[in-house]
């Protein structure tokens, strides 16, 4: 059985109090109570504050590029499935650069556990406005405030009926790394977007902020309900409910891939003799 | 006709959704089943029904590689055939139409009226089996017997049934029967049944597809966009029985990203676009060559800028593809002259990309990718395939696994996440130490530049073979091509007489260019009087790369940037000034 | 006052009986009715079928990237609000490769309409699976059938609480072009997804298909009530709600920019004379 | 000291977030305000806490342009910055630093201990002052008065109150006065008060976002991408008080396609980023070239591939952007030297952008963007603004208009949409007509290829102009440089002794090369012994450019890739091997 100590990676370089330390202890003492090996772990990640976590973890790790984390993701699933894989991004790398393959990662729905570091601001990038930070947040490039709305990444994976949708707090990790066991137990596609204070930028959303704020999904709500899902994920200002909000049995991108039923896609032994034969179709 | 050898071309013309791609795909089918070489190109518009395409056919008893201006043969599926192609017909040559289709009636002697249409509702009992009769008209213009177009009937319809299966062989027979019998000059064409040979027939889209599948590709993911849209339908076509992952992303940023996770992950993989979404791309390549993740990717060009014209062919991507994505890492560039190029180089892109852990391209355009040519065989014994990835034996012992562990090649140890035993495998996107890690201090940062690119860059040249030289081995005059034109220039060279002292100097390993040791072409070119580069662009790509790596600039240019392919007569043509 | 003779461009290379005809048609009605002039009109596209719709109308028009409709809208508004803008895209045009400019277009509330003629697959690349293809649909690229559930555009804007979402049908031309009218004169970014038969590559979304299956919303219907709408958009299979789904009164993009408040920023003169004390900044 | 001139250096180091950037600005303004001429440079981490980061000031009474190795005040933060920099201090030079902060006494001569945080607590109740503790105590040693620095103070904490205000100039004072008198060897510094002159200080990229402002750039579209965010940031800044409109893009792609609408539209529009940024608007940026659309793009320059070292410095992205996107089609490559040509680049970027209705580069790099120089002046008589657009009166009287109008120039006119009376701009990514609308046929496409691209090319290339020679005006030993590396060449030629007759030539104006009619400068290459290519990059891409463009060589070949600049010693201690 794996100990935290084993998936100790790195020193990290990130501020002193920032929401992020919680984050990875909760990620890794998930990943401990679950019993799995560190060989048998991948964690890709896109650029930001939250895509350093790669180097702070001691796995299989792809640190890639800015907002590309899930079509990464996606494909190294497909290539071998017997992988665990988590991907992290940030509010910015997940919903402002790498928006699209969000939403088109739902739809395919691989059994890929994404947890987003939702710190309402571009972190690494110094400040700048997030797709989620409020509306009339002033930053050095909004001067005058955010103009738009700030994008509800729950709301939107419940209206693309995505197979699991939750949200936590790195101010209570002991909870996160539960809604972290659940999205990686989860078969399909699962986002944790996770409230992850930033205290060097963002001096509205701060640990109080947040805590002031956050309260649970009751007891009995029923995470199977996509309207009523949706209607909680609505949810915002003085009350804001974290938990479980939205699950689904939908097939996964891999139990759909006939080519890998039988076996990875990475354990399939290549010959040319056994293709040879394709060449007769031309004559 | 004034041909030295047997060498006919046929035209087959009408709009869009008419199904002249497979009037015309059957017609070069039956002439390569029953032995002859066949050589078709197609110019179709970016819509789906209506407007003006053509597929033309030529075919010989003997090797051919390009396309001519002059027809033999018209079949004109709509008026606009006609009067766009009538000038194209030579003089002995025949144009075969439906007067009741076309709404005209021509006497001209080279037209023969066949009721397309009529016989096949006579004879079929649905109007849609007129291109079914039209295609057996053309065999029974030519006397080629129809065994070898039933057989593509009945494979075509075998999904539709028997009946469907039969009344359209009565259809082509009808056809056949009174082309035979109304064709009044018929015996012009003195045609001589081919010495039987078994051909391949194959366009440089599948010969790319193939390739990529016998060199153990398991993974493809792209996007459509014409002209390269043909490989991700042949891998999907053959993902259920050789066991591939075929992924349509959602975009073309996505589809490198997967092709490199997938690599990362432990497969062969690839991906493909045209340049619009190969600029998508470019990003993503930049990931691949500081990762260090092999990928193989096809571009296929179009002409641009922009959406530009969205189904004819240019070489204009050169270049961008040399050079395309920030910082410095090595890569290497293939443009196949042929399908059969296409398909060995294929293969040694996956080669090249597995051993030095590099980005490789094959570069083409959309000539290439919807010609058709016939070819003997495929040698197979010549494919490689060299499993670099290292899993649980491999690793057997080794205490610790560094991704990038500095080595004099350059080239690290690719190990496969997860069938490594307890190894790890860290792979960055930032600046990295041998481990895989962030760095940012400047030693750190030169041996890496130094392993990741400075020291394979001299390996990687050494793999790449000379040009191809064509025609007089100590040329006066030399024509210099790279990629889809090879056919062409080869033809032109072959027409011009000896004494003039002209070959051809053809790369189709584009970058890095060859060493000189082996063939010091540089010094052939020197010694020519006259050398001209001959490009399928405005601004003559191959000639800067040329001069940029070995200072030799060639004497002359020719540029042809109207999205049409060089015929062999307007590349003659265009010699003429110097020749 | 404009007629539908001043809005006639070239003659349509669509394929005879293609529901973008109807389209065409349509818009031209709604302007003329709007007696909006076609110097007062700009259409913004991308690369696609519905993409090509610039040429077939006369107005100020931009054909664009395959995917990138959004972007040069917008800002096309943002240098020029007294233009009247319509955003024509195709299923795979705005929710494939422009899938990210949707979301947050939506966020920014442009006063702009967008026109998605939906046709639920690939026209001009010739018949590959849209993000809107039904699931276990088979394509050349997909033999097995797509394994990704359809995006659902109509949930997807409601989620991100999207100025105005409507759906209409190519098949009930004179409905399609009120909806269109109610669209161009709602103030914010509106999404119009239009069923459009395309009649050469979807032999399973027909006309008759869509006539089957289609239905107003009920007279009565609150527009204003999201988490209602959002139950509505998840209407799918016998029958399919066709009308305005949501509608909300968000500031606009242009109303918020204080740059353009007093006047278009093409009007605003430059001179350097007026621009030279910045330097002074610098000692 | 042994310096001929007055010609000191500071560095301030220590943690991100310690505030180091506000100390050295702070000390660079009232070394620029007081006269001095001065020249700073940053280096700093992919970090916003912790690490080690430093910024280094020289200043002078002449002009000064590059950085030096050695430092005669190390001002440090924290432990580490004594132990990574106390080599670099000169021998008679001084390290401050706070021994309670640094944990450790030091006892040599050259350190003083000044208790920042004490003395902050003491005079103005908080520890966060200490950073002005160490800004007066660093002016105290020169004793060079605390006038501009209470200014400087004043400015900086308007918004906070005068209580602030005052707390922290009495902290600058105590800082001042501890320095003062307790410094034992002070009197080293034979510090001279420079003759009053008023000095700009400004950097790279505030030069090009006041280049732009000043060109009147009304539209400016970005995604926040080290080291291109300042531009966004300061016309972020600038947009209330001149109208300008600032968005933040969801991606790069975005932001392309905005400046592109924007620009369409009829406003002056800019874009920029890093190069992994601007990989993702390389489609966009065809779309410029294929519709015509003028728009200015900053590339700024960092260490790749991929996310490489996000805030180092470097060259490697310049046949990125020279041959980036699919297709032919003009644009214009600058890389400017100085803050000051990169403000009148910036200019002249958008006069050319506008008249030839093409893409214009700003092509830059982390160390120009990021260093700060002082100027006299920029005379803005010099600035070029000539409106190309069309609007209602220019249009009067005509019959119809079209967009792609053919013309001898190949310029066609650009009206703006709805200001034009009831003309219609028609703009389209397909090959199209003079209209605008999309077209198939070869004769257009021709002749749109002659009228995009090849008209424009000859007269694109008479704008631009000569490089700049600096030395010997026949020098034997020529070393060329482009963009950043001016600086640091000039004051290495400063150094060489005029008998050796060494120059320096350097392109600002990389792309099209400048002709040779005005200028022979190949010429005087060839007639050179040594022509020495300076580049921070690995694969010397400028000297790849100079080969494909004219044929010559360079000799030799600096490359410089750890990410860093060159300095005044390291490049020399290189040159060495040539001089
Ligand atoms: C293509 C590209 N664009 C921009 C950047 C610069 N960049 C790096 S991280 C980042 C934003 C980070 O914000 P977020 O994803 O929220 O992560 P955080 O730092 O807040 O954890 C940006 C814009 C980049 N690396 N690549
Ligand atoms: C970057 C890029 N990728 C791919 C293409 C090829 N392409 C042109 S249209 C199209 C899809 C069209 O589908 P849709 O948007 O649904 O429009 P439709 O033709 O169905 O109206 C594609 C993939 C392109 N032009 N540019
Ligand atoms: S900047 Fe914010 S998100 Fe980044 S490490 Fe610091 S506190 Fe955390
Ligand atoms: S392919 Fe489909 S969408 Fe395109 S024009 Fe034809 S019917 Fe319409
Ligand atoms: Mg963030
Ligand atoms: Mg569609």
């Amino acid at each position: 059985m794996p100990t935290s100590e084993d998936y100790k990676g790195q020193v990290p370089a990130w501020c002193p109090g920032c929401g992020n330390f919680q984050i990875l202890s909760a990620i890794k003492q998930a990943l401990v109570e679950l019993g799995i090996e560190p060989w048998e772990m991948l964690v890709v990640s896109g650029i930001g504050q939250a895509g350093k976590l790669p180097h702070y973890i001691k796995c299989h790790t792809f640190n890639g590029l800015h907002g590309r984390t899930l079509p990464v993701a996606t494909a190294a699933k497909l290539a071998n499935h017997s992988l665990h894989i988590i991907a992290v991004s940030g509010d910015g790398d997940c919903y402002g650069e790498g928006g699209n393959h969000f939403l088109h990662t739902i739809r395919r729905n691989p059994n890929i556990s994404l947890f987003v570091h939702d710190n309402q601001i571009y972190g690494l990038t110094k400040g700048q406005a997030s797709p989620t930070t409020a509306k009339g947040t002033k930053t050095k490039i909004q001067p005058d405030g955010v103009l738009s709305e700030p994008m509800n990444p729950l709301a939107m994976a419940i209206s693309q009926d995505c197979s699991f949708v939750a949200r936590g707090f790195a101010g209570d990790p002991e909870y996160l790394k539960e809604l972290m066991k659940a999205a990686i137990t989860h078969k399909g596609f699962s986002l944790l977007d996770i409230f992850q204070p930033c205290v060097t930028f963002n001096k509205i959303n701060t640990f109080k902020w947040y805590r002031d704020r956050v309260y649970k999904l009751e007891e009995g709500y029923d995470p199977y309900n996509r309207v009523k899902a949706f209607e909680r994920s609505l949810e915002w200002g003085d009350k804001i409910p974290n938990g479980i909000f939205y699950k689904n049995e939908r097939e996964t991108l891999e139990e759909g891939v006939p080519a890998i039923q039988e076996k990875t896609l990475v354990r399939q032994k290549f010959s040319i003799e056994e293709v040879k034969h394709e060449i007769e179709k031309f004559y | 006709m004034e041909v030295k050898f047997l060498d006919y071309t046929l035209r087959v013309g009408g709009e869009a959704g008419q199904g002249l791609a497979t009037v015309g795909g059957a017609l070069a089918q039956v002439l390569s089943k029953i032995g002859y070489h066949v050589f078709t190109h197609q110019d179709y518009m970016s819509r789906v029904r209506g407007g003006h395409n053509f597929y033309q056919i030529r075919f010989s008893d003997q090797k051919i590689s390009a396309s001519r201006e002059m027809v033999d043969i018209l079949l004109a599926l709509d008026l606009n055939t006609i009067e766009i192609h009538k000038k194209s017909v030579r003089n002995e040559g025949f144009i075969l139409y439906d007067s009741e289709i076309a709404k005209k009636k021509f006497e001209e002697p080279e037209f023969i009226d066949i009721p397309f249409r009529k016989i096949a509702l006579d004879v079929g009992k649905n109007s849609v089996m007129a291109n079914t009769v039209a295609t057996g008209a053309v065999l029974g213009l030519l006397d080629l017997g129809l065994e070898a177009l039933k057989n593509i009937l009945r494979q075509a319809f075998k999904k539709k049934g028997e009946e469907v299966i039969q009344e359209n062989i009565a259809c082509a027979e009808a056809g056949y029967n009174y082309a035979r019998t109304n064709c009044p000059r018929c015996e012009a064409f003195g045609i001589r049944e081919p010495e039987y040979r078994k051909l391949m027939l194959i366009d440089g889209v599948h010969a790319i597809g193939m390739g990529a599948l016998m060199s153990g590709c398991k993974f493809y993911s792209g996007y459509p966009m014409t002209p390269s849209t043909g490989i991700l339908d042949y891998m999907a076509s053959r993902a259920e029985e050789y066991n591939l992952v075929v992924e349509q992303a959602e975009d073309e940023i996505a589809a490198i990203n997967m092709a490199i996770g997938a690599s990362f992950a432990g497969v062969r993989a690839m991906t493909g676009s045209s340049g619009g979404g190969f600029a998508l791309m470019v990003e993503g390549l930049s990931l691949a060559g500081m990762t260090e993740t092999p990928i193989v990717i096809a571009e296929m060009q179009r002409p641009g800028p922009a959406t530009g014209l969205p189904t004819r062919t240019e070489q204009a991507d050169l270049l961008f593809v040399l050079y395309a994505a920030h910082g410095e890492f090595p890569r290497v560039i293939f443009e196949p002259g042929t399908p059969e190029q296409a398909f060995y180089l294929t293969n040694r892109a996956f080669e090249l990309a597995e051993k030095y852990q590099i980005p490789v391209f094959i570069q083409s355009d959309q000539y290439l990718v919807d010609t058709e040519w016939t070819f003997e065989n495929f040698d197979l014994e010549h494919l490689i395939y060299n499993d670099y990835r290292m899993r649980e034996k491999d690793l057997e012992g080794l205490e610790d696994y560094k991704r990038y562990k500095y080595s004099d090649t350059g080239i690290s140890p690719l190990a496969v996440p997860g069938e490594a035993g307890k190894h790890l495998v860290v792979a960055d996107s930032d600046e990295h130490d041998e481990e895989g890690h962030i760095i940012e201090d400047g030693e750190t940062r030169i041996k890496m530049v130094q392993k990741r690119l400075l020291k394979k860059l001299p390996l990687i040249k050494k793999e790449i073979e000379a040009p191809l030289l064509y025609g007089d081995p100590s040329p006066k005059i030399v024509l210099i091509g790279h990629g889809s034109t090879y056919g062409v220039i080869k033809e032109v060279v072959d027409t011009i007489p000896k004494d003039q002292k002209v070959a051809m100097m053809h790369f189709s390993q584009i970058y890095p260019l060859p060493e000189r040791e082996r063939f010091d072409y540089i010094e052939l070119l020197e010694n020519a009087d006259i050398t001209i580069g001959i490009e399928n662009s405005a601004t003559g790509q191959f000639a800067k790369l040329m001069r940029s790596e070995t200072g030799f600039k060639f004497s002359h240019q020719i540029s042809k940037y109207d999205g049409r392919p060089f015929t062999i007569e307007n590349l003659k043509e265009e010699l003429h000034a110097y020749i």
